[in-house]
């Protein structure tokens, strides 16, 4: 098939606009990966004559001895003229390629490098920053648990602790104890929220706890809906097994539209990215020759959750969300779309401590760098002191 | 290949090494053609761009010898503990010790005073000793425990990960957050200097020379390099001579251990400039393939890790062009081990026959 | 809360079935005098064989199949290049380990994702009702069933069968084996193939049950294969030791996740790690026996006394004397 | 049952072990082979028990051409071998130990075959505790259990190669009382040994081998002189030993008691003379190696100091034994002694000691030369050790000690050598002691013990005797020593 396109791809040649693309795990792991992956092919169909080209699996234990800002310029090598690194793990690479190449648009997905007001602000004519705000996503998705949930016990299959984690693992909770107490008018004090952190992104075994485990063993205590903080399908899988076994669990999975995967009677629904527009409007912008750096951090499109087209992130009811509680779940959107907002004091840290006093609201730079998790939520705040 | 040319009568009449050499090459490319083919892809066209890949413009071949390095004198290091007929599995743990020992090293010294130049001496310095030390655990538990130095080292190794993982997330974190893109960069100044435009330092390159250099010396014309051999070959014959075993053993191991360290501390200071979660790279079990493909020669060595390094590199281009996965290169460095190891047995079988007929004569 | 340990507990024995299973076949095998050290990609490459196959097909019986099949391959490779071939134990174990894995990936790459047929739990009937013996051992799927089953079986086969003799002779001591017409090359040959079938089988447990799905590098199997090795050491190649080793590793691993929250001082790599630290240490104990510094301790003692010490001692938790020795006989 | 053999032959490489040998065996004999080391004896044995194929050859039992593919197969029809070293499993039971072998069953039936067991050891009366491990068994008893065995799976005829080895001579005379009982309950005995007393008190015909040829076929008893005759082809001459009762004394041994696997010696006292040649007489395994390795600092002593012109050597490390000058020398040639894959020189580069890091390649290879050519030893300084025939490794054994060595043990020097070459070998070594060294050297061959040696050490199951001078001994008292008697 190759040696047949290619005399007709010789002729757009000069006029084809290549971008790279750096994905940290496999392109097709229906998960964090292949969410970027099928945002590059969304830019392709929108913007005649571009072309993706990518790498994936970079990390040092897949690709032993190359860096990111290396395999960049590979990509580079190969005609890219943008590139998109998809992790934070490449926050170091991207920011060293680009300052090394300051021709070329770079941009890093989830960093912050390009926040001026941010702690990491590297001040790069040539690097954005591009995150949704999938506190919004875990909102609900903590939302669909609580109104799902009848033990009253929720669980958090959270990977490694850092800033992000930690704010979408609070983001679920308060999505959660919201609902729980405005939604389905229950006692506060019934709702258990804990999160088991497994010391990385995925699997190693005798280094990392075992996801499936941590699945396991919540449904086992009596958890009945388990949300899935990494990018792996444990949770999900768990919950399925669970469920043919007679159980009533349930899970939600994370980062990919398709998350639900072929599952049936346990997903609640996916908080997934939808990085298609915004890479689209950064490759035109490219292609216009007027890339500006930007730290964009997303909202979703409140009108059309799902639309592909506008909003950065959404929510996929899944199969076991029954009628009347999608219904329940679809007011909470609207109550959020009309300006709802969790992260409002009164609000403590785990440790007591106040994170907002009564009536204030948290700033992007209080959510973004969030030193622990909530008052209120189970489980570690920090790796062990 | 590597295989001596024995001096005896009989063995004239077989076909050279070279035949079993080069049969063994084609069995593992024919072996990797399938797999392709397997795969739905065409061999032809993957080998040209994984050579494409490897060779493309001086940056590529720079890639290569960045991958080169650390290969290659880790290979060195086996080669000690393998002619001391040690399986010293656990050279990834030293390396990774070696990696850890270094970048403590530098951050204690980051603030201070001292010329980088000197700090990063220093830092390679304790990288060394880090790897030595965890060497030495795997030989003392061999040499005095009774511990096999393949568990040992296996043990050791996941503690290894363990250590550089807890340190990453817990006492060495970035500020605020413990990332799996490693602790806190070092400052520019502590990176080894690389020639401008590319990623390789000269410097790395001029060690391997020397440490090869050292390594033949050592092996070839000292007592020591003689009195492993003769250990690894027979213990107690060589116990039995008047060496002494343990001690050498030892040295073997800590030698093995120093370099692998040292391999370990240029990672950090030439390539991440800091600590990140897999900072071995695999490389210390690749370089046990390269030393066996090798057959313990330190010049055959050179040439087998850069054959690897170049596999590794051009293999990245696999998913850019061709949408294949990159471990491909890893099925074809393996499966050139395993038909050498296949070739070299059907080799024996083949004298031995001829030995027999000999005499059967 | 009683309730909660016990699941907990049976999910213990549920995720310890493969790793009973495979390091049971590594004991046969080790049994015999052969050392196979490509048990961690043997493991990888079944598990996405397995997986599939069982795709493919939307068979899971056919998975489980391919799997005992890709082992007992890569069985009878290792056993061909070591007794045939004459060629380091060592060597083509590590290289059949990492080219299963690249393999495994590579080969692999097209299945990401994707769903199969998945095993489930059959509750035994009656059984399942016993007080705490049922929920812990009666409530799981076919293969913890059969992971239950290999370890009493393997105990009589060794110990309490004609065929056990034979393979225990061969591994302790091959050429007296030979003098009494047993085919040493045969018999290692088979448990090497046998064994690694049952390592085989460990692959598909997880893709096609424990952890359904096959993900690549991100599974999560990588590493697993150098567990069994250490567990099947740590068990002193007693099949019922050697499932106790399983059931510590992955007790220590749920125990960690139960109490990562209590024992927040302590760095949540201590418990997972905490296997190897053991398996050095028994072997310690073990080789202490061989050591000198216990030799002239026991010296001591007078001849009966120091000749029981010197080699009862040894028996229980001794490697088989020939383990990793190749045998050439005339 | 009645065997006949008809023109076997054996080679190994260049070595013909058995050049066309035929031989009838009747029912209910006790025949004896006799030979030299190396005559070939282990050879013929292996090949009627089937543990080796033969080149060419034919095997008849009770008049029927037999093929051996195993053990097994001989034992199926009835032949069974005692090997040199008891070719059993020390790490099992001694039940598992004796049912290995069984045919028939699944399960291992304990009780069934306890009693068939049980049946046979009535017969020969001794018993087993079944349970216990073969491996705390000594020499003797494991022999017996062997024969038990081979008599639980029918056998006709046995086979001992050189049980006498490392048994006490009380559990000789049991093992000769056993023997004689098999023939009488009709079973054949085929007797190994290189020891014409024993011959001559059990059998009543032994055949003789020399270098793989049948030369003899007796009738016993008969007189020594011409079973000596046909073992070596020649009488062997006596000559004096260096006379060094005026030398002083260079080491001394105090209060020494050493440990084998099986036993503690009782304490040694004993001071070598400059010059001197010690002789360890004794079955092999009665502690002689044990002695030999313990004075080199290989194995520590239970008790005891060892003494070097007054300083005490300290065990631990091999090394400060070696510095003094004191050096092992073992007799497993290709196990202990020489390392398969290195080169002549690199040999003589291992074993010269130096302080200097670095190999001079120059003044090695002149080293190694000038030892080829001393020693004449057949090959080159780039021959690997195991290209050499056996006779040039024990040689070159002997050139690589180093020149400053002042104390020699060796274990079985002259092993698997010929005649020429043992007297080739003796005079180096005797070169050796006019310089100044002393010898301590074990053999399991009286003749040569009594020739070389001033002194004479006699062990005996652990027991160690006070030094007798060879003059005042004779093969007959020597003999009766290392069997136990004569003992105070
Ligand atoms: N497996 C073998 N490989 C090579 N040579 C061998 C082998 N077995 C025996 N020989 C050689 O064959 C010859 C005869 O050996 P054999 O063991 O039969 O002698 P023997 O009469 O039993 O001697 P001894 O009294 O020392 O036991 C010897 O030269 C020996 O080195
Ligand atoms: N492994 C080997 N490789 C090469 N050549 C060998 C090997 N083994 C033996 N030879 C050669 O075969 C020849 C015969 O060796 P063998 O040991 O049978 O000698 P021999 O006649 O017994 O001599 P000696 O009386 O010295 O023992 C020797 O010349 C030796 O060089
Ligand atoms: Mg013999
Ligand atoms: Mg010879």
């Amino acid at each position: 098939a190759k040696g047949t396109s290619e005399p007709a791809a010789n002729s757009e040649e000069s006029e084809k606009f290549v971008f790279g693309m750096l994905l940290v795990g496999a392109y097709n792991d229906q998960g964090w990966n292949q969410a970027h992956y099928e945002a590059g092919l969304y830019v392709q169909d929108h913007i005649p004559g571009t072309e993706m080209i990518y790498i994936d699996k970079v990390n040092t234990a897949d690709r032993p001895g190359t860096t990111p800002d290396q395999l960049a310029e590979e990509l580079v090598a190969q005609g890219a003229k943008l590139i998109i690194f998809d992790s934070d793990d490449m926050k170091d690479g991207a920011h060293a390629f680009a300052a090394a190449h300051p021709d070329i648009p770079v941009i890093h997905a989830s960093g912050d490098g390009a926040w001026v007001d941010g702690n990491a602000y590297q001040n790069l004519p040539n690097l954005a920053n591009v995150m949704g705000r999938m506190e919004y996503g875990k909102e609900i998705a903590g939302c669909a648990a609580a109104l799902s949930s009848t033990t009253g016990k929720i669980g958090y299959l959270g990977p490694l602790i850092n800033e992000e984690t930690r704010r979408l693992t609070a983001s679920a909770y308060l999505g959660a104890k919201y609902c729980w107490e405005n939604v389905a008018g229950k006692d506060p004090a019934d709702l258990t929220f804990e999160v088991t952190w497994i010391g990385f992104w995925s699997n190693i075994p005798g280094v990392t706890l075992d996801p499936t485990q941590v699945a396991d063993d919540f449904f086992n205590r009596g958890y009945d809906v388990v949300i899935s903080g990494i990018d792996t399908t444990e949770a999900l899988t768990e919950a399925q097994k669970y469920a043919d076994e007679g159980n009533t669990v349930f899970a939600i999975p994370y980062d990919f539209k398709g998350g639900c995967g072929q599952t049936s009677g346990v997903c609640l629904g996916v908080p997934y990215y939808n990085w298609g527009p915004s890479y689209t409007s950064y490759v035109q912008s490219a292609i216009d020759g007027n890339f500006t750096p930007s730290w964009d951090y997303l909202a979703p499109n409140w009108e059309d959750l799902n639309n592909p087209d506008t909003s950065a992130l959404g929510f996929v009811k899944g199969d076991a969300l029954p009628e009347e509680n999608g219904a329940k779940l679809d007011d909470f959107i609207a109550e959020l779309a009309g300006g709802l907002n969790l992260w409002k004091g009164p609000l403590n840290l785990q440790d007591g401590t106040v994170f907002l006093a009564e009536g204030e609201t948290a700033t992007d730079y209080q959510v973004w760098y969030l030193p622990q998790l909530l008052e209120g939520m189970l489980g570690l705040s920090t790796a062990a002191e | 290949m590597a295989v001596k040319e024995k001096k005896i009568g009989f063995a004239k009449r077989l076909p050279s090494s070279a035949v079993f050499s080069i049969a063994s090459t084609v069995g593992a490319l024919l072996f990797t053609s399938f797999i392709l083919w397997m795969a739905g892809a065409q061999p032809g066209l993957t080998f040209e761009k994984i050579l494409a890949g490897a060779f493309g413009d001086s940056v590529k071949i720079a890639n290569g010898l960045v991958v080169w390095v650390p290969l290659s004198l880790t290979a060195g290091a086996l080669i000690i503990t393998f002619t001391a007929g040690l399986w010293n599995l656990g050279i990834e743990g030293q390396i990774m010790l070696g990696a850890i020992a270094a970048t403590g090293t530098l951050r204690v010294l980051q603030n201070s005073l001292l010329s980088p130049v000197l700090i990063i001496l220093f830092a390679c310095l304790m990288g060394m000793v880090g790897g030595a030390l965890w060497a030495a655990l795997t030989g003392i538990l061999r040499l005095f425990g009774g511990v096999s130095e393949i568990f040992a080292g296996v043990g050791l190794n996941f503690v290894a990960t363990a250590l550089s993982l807890w340190l990453i997330f817990d006492p060495w974190k970035r500020p605020g957050v413990g990332s799996m893109s490693g602790t806190e960069p070092f400052d520019e100044r502590l990176w080894l200097a690389t020639i401008p435009g590319y990623r390789l330092s000269l410097w790395s390159l001029v060690l391997v020379v020397v440490v090869f250099i050292g390594l033949f010396i050592l092996l070839k014309k000292t007592r020591f390099g003689i009195q492993i051999k003769a250990i690894g070959k027979n213990l107690e014959a060589a116990r039995l001579m008047g060496i002494q075993t343990r001690k050498q053993m030892m040295a073997a191991m800590l030698l093995c251990g120093g370099l692998a360290g040292l391999a370990g501390a240029l990672q950090v200071v030439a390539v991440y400039h800091r600590l990140i979660p897999s900072i071995s790279s695999g490389y210390g079990f690749l370089a046990m393939l390269v030393a066996m493909l090798a057959n313990n020669n330190l010049m055959l060595a050179l040439l087998v890790a850069y054959l690897f390094a170049i596999l590794n590199i051009g293999g990245i281009q696999l998913p850019i062009v061709l949408h294949l996965d990159s471990t491909l290169s890893g099925v074809l460095q393996t499966a050139l081990v395993l038909f050498f190891l296949i070739m070299n047995g059907v080799k024996q079988h083949l004298t031995e026959r001829k030995e027999r007929n000999r005499h059967a004569e | 809360m009683q309730s909660d340990v016990l699941v907990g507990l049976a999910g213990v024995i549920a995720s310890a079935a493969p790793i009973v299973i495979a390091a049971i076949g590594e004991t046969l095998t080790e049994k015999s005098g052969m050392l196979n050290l490509s048990v961690n990609g043997i493991i990888l490459l079944s598990a996405m064989g397995g997986f599939a196959v069982s795709y493919r097909t939307d068979n899971l019986a056919a998975g489980y199949l391919a799997g005992i099949l890709i082992g007992a391959l890569i069985g009878l490779i290792l056993a061909f290049c070591t007794l045939t071939l004459y060629q380091s134990q060592v060597a083509v174990g590590l290289v059949l380990a990492f080219l299963c894995r690249d393999l495994s990936y590579f080969l692999g790459n097209g299945f990401m994702g994707l769903t199969a047929p998945v095993m489930h739990s059959a509750t035994l009937p009656f059984l399942s009702e016993l007080p705490v013996l049922g929920s812990l051992f009666f409530d799981q799927t076919v293969m913890t069933y059969l992971s239950l089953l290999c370890i009493p079986t393997a105990l009589v086969w060794i110990n309490h069968t004609r065929y056990g003799l034979v393979l225990r002779s061969v591994g302790e001591r091959p050429e007296a084996a030979f003098a009494r017409g047993i085919d040493v090359k045969k018999v290692r040959y088979l448990y090497t193939i046998v064994g690694s079938a049952l390592v085989g089988l460990a692959g598909p447990i997880y893709t096609l049950g424990l952890k359904p799905g096959w993900k690549g590098s991100m599974t999560g199997l990588d590493g697993i294969g150098w567990i069994v090795l250490a567990i099947t050491i740590f068990g002193g190649w007693n099949s019922f030791r050697v499932a106790l080793g399983a059931y510590l590793f992955e007790l220590l691993r749920w125990l960690g996740l139960v109490y990562q929250a209590q024992w927040s001082g302590v760095p949540s790599q201590v418990l997972q790690v905490a296997p190897f630290p053991l398996m050095i240490l028994t072997l310690v104990f073990v080789n202490m026996k061989n050591s000198e510094w216990f030799e002239s301790l026991i010296s001591l003692l007078p001849p009966p006394l120091y000749r029981f010490f010197s080699l009862k001692g040894k028996r229980n938790k001794a490697a088989p004397s020939s383990l990793g020795i190749p045998f050439r006989n005339v | 049952m009645e065997i006949e053999i008809r023109n076997i032959h054996k080679s190994f490489g260049a070595v013909h072990a058995n050049a066309g040998i035929s031989l009838t065996v009747h029912a209910g004999e006790i025949l004896g082979v006799l030979g030299e080391n190396g005559a070939g004896k282990t050879t013929l044995m292996k090949i009627l028990a089937g543990l080796q194929p033969c080149d060419a050859g034919e095997i008849y039992v009770d008049g029927k051409l037999v093929h051996f593919q195993s053990a097994d197969s001989a034992l199926a029809l009835g032949i069974g071998m005692l090997s040199q070293d008891p070719l059993d499993f020390p790490m099992l039971t001694i039940f598992d130990n004796l049912y290995l072998g069984r045919k028939k069953g699944f399960f291992i039936q304990k009780n069934s075959f306890r009693k068939e067991v049980e049946k046979v050891e009535d017969l020969l009366a001794f018993h087993f505790k079944l349970s216990e491990l073969v491996g705390t068994l000594s020499i003797g008893e494991r022999q017996q259990l062997e024969i038990l065995r081979l008599l639980v799976y029918g056998s006709e005829l046995i086979i001992l190669d050189e049980p006498t080895t490392g048994i006490s001579t009380q559990q000789k005379k049991q093992l000769f009382d056993l023997l004689k009982r098999l023939a009488e309950l009709g079973k054949t005995v085929i007797f190994v040994t290189h020891k014409l007393a024993e011959v001559n008190e059990l059998c009543r015909r032994t055949i003789v081998l020399r270098q793989g040829k049948l030369v003899g076929d007796v009738a016993l008893p008969c007189g020594s002189a011409s079973l000596i005759q046909a073992m070596f082809g020649k009488a062997v001459d006596l000559q004096d030993p260096l006379d060094v009762s005026r030398s002083e004394e260079q080491f001394e041994v105090r209060h020494l008691v050493i440990k084998d696997a099986h036993f503690f010696s009782n304490p040694v006292n004993l001071s070598v003379r400059k010059g001197e040649i010690l002789g360890l007489a004794g079955m092999e395994g009665s502690g002689q190696k044990a002695f030999l390795r313990t004075l080199a600092g290989l194995e520590k002593p239970l008790d005891g100091a060892f003494f070097d012109e007054g300083d005490a050597l300290r065990w631990g490390s091999t090394h400060s034994f070696t510095k003094r000058g004191v050096y092992f020398m073992p007799a497993a040639r290709m196990e202990e002694g020489l390392i398969q894959g290195m080169t002549v020189q690199e040999h003589f580069i291992l074993s010269q000691p130096a302080e200097e890091i670095m190999i001079d390649r120059e003044r090695s290879c002149r080293i190694s030369e000038t030892r080829i050519k001393e020693f004449s030893i057949h090959g080159s300084s780039s021959s690997n050790a195991e290209e050499l025939s056996g006779g040039n490794q024990q040689r070159l054994l002997i050139a690589m000690l180093p020149e400053r060595a002042r104390l020699l043990l060796l274990e079985n020097p002259t092993r698997g050598l010929d005649i020429e070459s043992t007297n080739w070998i003796w005079e180096k070594l005797h070169e050796r002691c006019k310089k100044g060294a002393s010898i301590l050297f074990a053999s399991p061959d009286m003749e040569e013990l009594l020739r070389f040696s001033n002194r004479i050490l006699v062990f005996f199951a652990g027991k160690i005797s006070e030094p007798f001078f060879s003059r005042d001994l004779n093969s007959e008292k020597l003999g009766a020593l290392i069997g136990g008697e004569g003992w105070r």
